[in-house]
């Protein structure tokens, strides 16, 4: 098991899913364990996983080659490095967690677990896949099930939303797929191979051309301005733990996608992209933050506040120095963990009011202290207050950023103010003030809630306070990356 | 002795603050006591270090945090007599403003929650007083500003408070972004954030500019200013601090007067170095200090809020402390924080005991207290005196310190203002003492009554530190503590002059004697003297509009362009996706007709003429199986027979 | 052993298949037809064991062979039967030549 | 030719002489029931034949699942459709004549070409004696897949007509 454990993580899910469908839909309680043992045994075979995985090693490990279409080298490539594996760590434990939120969906579970097994094998997939082949399967793969959770089981606009999420992210992998080809066929010989295509030299124009087509599909992932406004809806529709995927997962799939991708595949392109990179990522950053600040839908506003958050990462992106990286890096898992927790806490908040009208709501302190003690502690994290791990990754990126280009820096630090308006204010109007009465009745936060929160407190403080403990897994392999684009 | 025990001096707070948030329920009243004891412990381990500090000793260790690039960020701590003198402080402030709060919280709903938010306070401060480094201490400084967020907002059920929170906490963090990039700059200009290393750099550069980057310093130096300018409440961001009195009187006291806001001097303090190497930034820290020290001393003037008059107080003595570190005068800026921090928090805590003996905030409501309130009225009147700068209490010394750095200097203008500062800061705060205190009782539905034991001792413990703190910087101790001070960073020091002694003392008791003038016996003059200069006494009782403008130039703009942008989002761009969804709609109706009409139209006239022959083909079909089972038989007989013939 | 010709043997299953056929076609009732394609099957069977026997080196094969026509000679029956009975459950007839859906 | 031998031989042909008057009666009688009879003696019949082949197993399998299984489901069958076949209604159709021809036809030409052909006879294999182990050691070891696939169509089969056969329940929501 040792020599396939990438295997194993990508494919229990699938297994997981298939004895889902074995189940008769009637016995809820026997899916929805099957559901959150497959996760946890994903988890508990990441765990295994990184004690194999060597830190300070900064190429690819844990290598699976396999033969798939012969005919067009097409291979089934696993392996992972100090980039992908944070990425594979925050997966299995957002997974493992959206899990367990996700115990609150009454209808239809059967297919809503086998679905969300499904989702997690794409996931896990993506982020360790070296094919590029197998990685745009994979890609779509996430897509499919996505469509469905969301058209299902969301809200009042699900099929809007759906429709809006699927076509979007097609529109921009339909590029990313003429990108791969482009490669394929510009490789001599023809391979879809990470681990041979990093080092071939390429062309400017022909960099630019398709480093554009992979920016496009990964761009609408992150999501980028002005390619974002799937976000909102997505998130508003999504039943929570779907959101908390889509926030803690889906959108670090495309910036993992340029540091897999599109910075060692076009290092040429990327030096003349950088300072769009830099612009996009402040305008992200700036234009995330206000219109956070004019929400009233909670979800939405933390929808809009993670087009902001994801702006940090890209400007640690666009920086291209080892901070920058270490940064981006960072904020990648610090926005799924912290980001992921606000989600879920929206989702507490509405499974008792039903309604996210932030304008609503009041003086909730008072009755559910427990939930305004986690809420607090997400929200500051969010707007970044150190010894949390929000901080951390944001002083790293500015850092950074501010080597590359001041006016960069001082402009983006504007939101770095703005979210704490927009959190604080957030705080303010749902939990001081005087109580509605309306919500009086209101029951605190209860233990399974509590259970999906905590891990994450953990890990926001724990990387927070001592930052070492995940960078030390990623330092290596980013700084290899930055030799490959400097040097070239 | 080790030094590494100081360790526990941020933890031990922190380790009680820890319990009383996880646990808070079950400890109920237990949970003041052990945010006192950690705080008493720490203050037991912490004196002895710093008798250490102060004869000589100097202590430092570090450990790594983080890879910047491929150079460690180290943490750790530094004891030198600038971090000595705060820890001394904070610790025993910190202590008897808690015991205090013991007494003063009593019966509070959320009083564990207090203690916790008050330890996490002290452990921040603490954690920022002994750090070596400017990311250590932004950590520690930007949880202070947390701390005082949730105490600004712990009576959240009143919507002044969660306002006030927020207020505060957004504009500090203006402030602290600035200080972020501040030290930003900082580490690209030097390439370390530690204190001594920049200390060791700037020493070396010295006379020497050209080694160092000094328009990038002198960048740093302002940015990190604006920390002060957020934190220290100083003028144009001071606005929050009056507000901050929404929360309980100990916070007030402790975040808002002698520690956290002082926290902002310190930190200019801190960079003296950096302040001192790059030209042309110390006559803005200045002009910033004597703006607000005046501003807020003539905004006191008027106001009618005890606690309101003690915050424009405190900001106004902040701005005292910010003058002087622009005046080069290290040590007396200093020097004037530790005599502030005892006097001050001394006379919050006296306010706090008005205040829980009345259940009334405006002064025109009092009056008459003194015989009520013993205790409270004369270490307030102690705390005011040495505020005002009479001798020999510890306030004169240091206030007077900072007038011959203003006068040593040559600043003459910054001199009279500051004189003129002091004479209204001794008019407001025995206006304050008059009309509280003294006279007759104006309201008669206040029933006031001495505070408890557990009140008034911290009381007197800190009018004895108000009266003699000031001893050490005195010339009865040879001003020593300026002479300690300066063993860290050289700064010009000036001879101590009589004539600035006199005008000081001159300007006390000018104030006291007309604050008695007009609220004990010619009463009718303060309502005259608003009369004759009404732009004047608006401008004062509305606190220069300040809070207005704000309003309506910052906040409302920043929420429109919010609200500007999301409708953006919702018509451009969505328009665009929808926009382009509707287009490819249509495209494909058009294409549905030609489906319909043109492609189908062939697809179906096959079907037409294949139906028609198929209307004689398909009598063969009976729907008896044994009928075709025959016709298998048959043929497959009949294919025996060929295949036979053929063979 | 008894030592017949080859051919007898297999003339002789010939009968009796075609007999069989006989049966299947022009039987009405559904259970006669059934029964017509077991005789069939067993005709089938003497075949594959003659064959077997007279010209194989290994007889079993043969046996086996039958063995497993048996088998599905049996489920053939379960089967059949089991639609026969729906269908008489919800047509109330068995004969062949009343159910007619196929028709055109 | 000792005369058992011969003996032996022409009964044998008598057997299967009365085989297959058995089996013109399967496919003439009126009387369903008499038909099921009737092929309960052919395959009893056949089994003798298999003993003459030396396929004792095979013959006792014949008996036992064939007249023993079959028929009798067979039998059951009938007379749970009973009320029709008792009724001695014309059982055969229209197109006997035709089918009577066309297998006259097929005997014909299958016949004459099993005389014809030299069929490959080797003496050495109607010596061998085959035994039940043999069988057995086939079943288990060349032909095991196919055994096995066997026992899964006989447990989709048996699961099969439980559902085909079973009442329709009240339609349930699956």
């Amino acid at each position: 098991m040792t020599s396939h454990i990438l295997s194993w993580i990508i494919f229990t899910p699938l297994i997981g899913a298939f004895a889902v469908l074995f189940v008769p839909k009637n016995a809820t309680a026997c899916i929805k364990w099957i559901a959150l043992i497959t996760t946890g045994i994903v988890t508990a075979l990441t765990g295994y996983a990184l004690t194999l995985f060597q830190p300070a090693q900064a190429g690819f490990q844990m290598i699976e080659r396999g033969v798939w279409i012969p005919q067009f080298n097409v291979q089934y490539l696993l392996g992972t490095d100090g980039i992908s594996f944070p990425m594979v760590v925050l997966t299995a434990i957002i997974s493992l967690l959206a899990c367990l939120a996700s115990f609150g969906i009454k209808e239809r579970q059967k297919e809503y677990y086998a679905l969300y097994l499904l989702l997690e094998t794409g996931m896990m997939g993506t982020f360790l896949a070296l094919d590029l082949f197998l990685f745009y399967v994979l890609w779509e793969v996430v897509l499919v099930p996505m469509y469905f959770l969301i058209g299902i089981w969301g809200g009042p606009r699900r099929e809007y939303a759906a429709i809006k999420f699927f076509l979007y992210t097609l529109a921009g992998s339909l590029f990313m797929l003429l990108g791969i080809l482009g490669v394929y066929f510009a490789a001599t010989p023809h391979t879809f191979d990470m681990t041979q295509l990093a080092g071939m030299p390429r062309g400017l124009f022909f960099q630019q051309i398709v480093f554009m087509a992979f920016f496009l599909g990964f761009a609408i992932k992150v999501p980028i301005f002005p390619f974002h406004t799937w976000l909102p809806d997505a998130h508003v529709e999504a039943p929570t733990p779907i959101s908390v995927i889509l926030a803690g997962v889906l959108l670090k799939m495309g910036t993992y996608g340029f540091f897999r991708f599109s910075y060692p595949l076009f290092p040429e392109a990327t030096h003349w992209f950088q300072p769009a990179m830099a612009v996009l990522a402040i305008v992200g950053i700036i234009y995330g933050g206000f219109v956070a600040l004019a929400q009233t839908d909670f979800k939405k506003m933390v929808a809009y506040s993670s087009v902001s958050h994801m702006g940090f990462v890209l400007l640690g992106l666009a920086a291209l120095n080892a901070d920058g990286f270490r940064g981006a890096m960072l904020q990648m898992f610090t926005h799924g963990t912290i980001t992921g927790g606000l989600f879920l806490l929206v989702g507490v908040l509405y499974d008792r009011a039903h309604t996210r009208d932030l304008n609503g709501f009041g003086g909730l302190g008072v009755k559910m202290p427990a939930y305004a003690g986690f809420l607090t502690f997400f929200a500051l994290a969010s707007l970044g207050l150190p010894s949390l791990s929000g901080f951390v990754s944001e002083f790293l990126a500015l850092l950074g950023s501010y080597q590359y280009s001041k006016p960069v820096t001082a402009l983006s630090t504007i939101g770095i103010i703005l979210a704490a308006a927009y959190l604080l204010y957030m705080v303010q109007r749902v939990l001081l003030g005087k109580l509605n009465p309306k919500w009086a009745q209101l029951p605190d936060i209860n233990l399974r809630e509590v259970l999906t929160l905590v891990p994450l407190m953990v890990l926001i403080l724990g990387i927070g306070v001592y930052p070492r403990i995940i960078l030390d897994y990623m330092i290596p392999t980013l700084d290899a990356l930055l030799k490959t684009i400097k040097v070239s | 002795m080790t030094s590494d025990q100081i360790i526990l001096v941020p933890l031990l707070p922190f380790l009680a603050f820890a319990a009383n948030i996880l646990a808070g329920r079950w400890l109920k009243n237990r949970a003041a006591w052990l945010s006192v004891a950690t705080s008493s412990v720490a203050c037991v381990i912490a004196l002895p270090i710093c008798w250490a500090v102060f004869q000589g000793a100097h202590f430092a260790h570090q450990g790594t945090w983080l890879m910047l690039g491929t150079v460690p960020l180290k943490f750790g701590y530094l004891m030198d007599p600038l971090s000595a003198t705060l820890l001394f402080m904070v610790t025993i402030v910190g202590t008897l403003i808690q015991i205090y709060a013991a007494g003063y919280m009593h019966g509070d709903p959320r009083y564990s929650r207090f203690f916790a938010y008050v330890s996490l306070f002290m452990s921040a401060m603490l954690t920022l007083v002994v750090s070596d480094n400017y990311l250590l201490f932004f950590m520690a400084w930007e949880i202070m500003g947390l701390c005082s967020y949730l105490l600004i907002g712990f009576y959240f059920e009143k919507d002044s408070a969660a306002n006030a929170s927020l207020k505060a906490f957004l504009t500090t963090r203006i402030g602290d972004v600035g200080f972020l990039l501040g030290f930003l700059t900082l580490f690209a200009a030097l390439g370390t954030l530690n204190f001594s290393e920049m200390n060791t750099l700037m020493a070396g550069a010295h006379g020497s500019h050209a080694t160092l980057n000094t328009g990038l310093l002198t960048l740093a130096a302002l940015l990190i200013f604006c920390g002060t300018i957020g934190k220290s409440a100083q003028f144009p961001l001071h606005v929050w601090l009056p507000d901050a009195m929404e929360g309980p009187t100990p916070v007030s006291a402790l975040i808002h007067a002698a520690t956290m806001v002082a926290a902002g001097v310190f930190l200019v303090a801190r960079s003296f170095t950096l302040f001192m190497a790059v030209p042309n930034i110390l006559p803005i820290v200045t002009a910033i200090g004597t703006i607000t020290a005046f501003m807020a001393a003539f905004i006191a003037l008027t106001q009618n809020d005890i606690k309101r008059i003690l915050a424009y107080s405190t900001i106004s003595q902040l701005g005292y402390m910010v003058t002087a570190m622009g005046l080069s005068g290290l040590g007396a800026g200093t020097f004037h924080l530790i005599t502030h921090a005892f006097f001050k928090a001394l006379l919050f805590l006296g306010a706090g005991s008005v205040i829980h003996g009345t259940h009334v905030q405006d002064i025109r409501e009092m009056g008459g207290l003194f015989k009520k309130m013993p205790h409270t009225a004369v270490t307030f009147i102690i705390a005011s005196l040495a505020l005002s700068g009479v001798p020999p209490l510890s306030g004169f010394w240091s206030k007077d310190e900072i007038l011959l750095s203003a006068f040593g200097a040559g600043n003459f203008l910054v001199f009279g203002i500051l004189l003129l500062t002091a004479l209204m800061t001794a008019f407001y705060m025995f206006r304050l003492i008059f009309l509280t205190f003294f006279g007759a009782a104006r309201n008669a539905k206040v029933h006031a009554h001495e505070s408890p034991a557990l009140m008034t001792g911290p009381l007197w413990c800190l009018a004895v530190g108000s009266i003699v703190i000031g001893i050490p910087g005195s010339p009865f101790m040879h001003h020593w503590f300026q002479k300690f001070i300066a063993h860290m960073v050289h700064y010009p020091e000036y001879e101590p002059s009589g004539l600035v002694m006199a005008c000081s003392i001159a300007v006390a008791i000018l104030g006291i004697t007309l604050a008695g003038v007009m609220y004990l016996k010619q009463k009718h003059w303060a309502a005259a003297v608003a009369k004759n200069f009404p732009l004047f006494y608006r401008l004062s009782f509305n606190k220069f509009y300040f809070d207005e403008f704000y309003a309506a130039y910052v906040v409302k703009p920043f929420n429109a362009l919010g609200h500007v942008l999301f409708g953006f989002d919702e018509t451009v761009i969505d328009g665009a996706v929808n926009g382009t969804g509707r287009n490819t709609l249509f495209l494909s109706e058009i294409k549905n007709w030609i489906d319909q009409y043109i492609v189908d139209g062939a697809v179906n006239f096959m079907g037409t003429a294949v139906y028609f022959l198929n209307s004689f083909v398909k009598r063969i079909q009976t729907g008896f199986v044994q009928n075709y089972l025959l016709i298998v038989f048959l043929v497959l007989v009949a294919f025996l027979i060929l295949e036979l013939k053929l063979a | 052993m008894i030592v017949l010709p080859l051919s007898h043997i297999l003339i002789f299953s010939l009968v009796l298949f075609a007999i069989g056929v006989y049966g299947a076609l022009v039987r009405r009732n559904i259970i006669g037809i059934l029964i017509s394609i077991e005789l069939m099957l067993n005709a089938a069977n003497i075949n594959l064991i003659a064959f077997s026997k007279y010209t194989s080196l290994s007889p079993e094969t043969g046996q086996i062979f039958a063995l497993f026509v048996i088998a599905i000679a049996a489920t053939a029956a379960a089967v059949g039967l089991a639609i026969v009975l729906a269908l008489y459950r919800v047509r109330k007839t068995v004969q062949a030549d009343e159910v007619n859906l196929l028709k055109w | 030719m000792p005369i058992l031998e011969i003996a032996a031989k022409f009964g044998t042909y008598a057997v299967m002489a009365v085989i297959l008057i058995f089996a013109l009666g399967v496919v003439t009688f009126r009387n369903l029931f008499h038909c099921a009879l009737c092929l309960a003696a052919a395959l009893i019949g056949t089994a003798v034949i298999y003993v003459v082949l030396q396929a004792e197993y095979l013959a006792a399998i014949q008996i036992l699942l064939y007249v023993g299984a079959v028929v009798t489901l067979i039998i059951f069958a009938i007379m749970l459709t009973e009320h029709l076949a008792g009724k001695t209604a014309r059982q055969n159709n229209s197109q006997s004549l035709l089918a009577i021809v066309g297998l006259l036809g097929f005997v014909t030409l299958l016949a004459t070409l099993i005389l014809k052909t030299p069929w490959p006879v080797t003496p050495t294999a109607l010596q061998a004696k085959n035994s039940v182990m043999g069988l057995g050691k086939a079943l288990m070891g060349t032909y095991v897949f196919p055994f096995e696939v066997i026992s899964i169509i006989l447990i989709a089969a048996l699961i099969g007509t439980v559902v085909i056969a079973k009442k329709d329940a009240p339609e349930e929501p699956l």
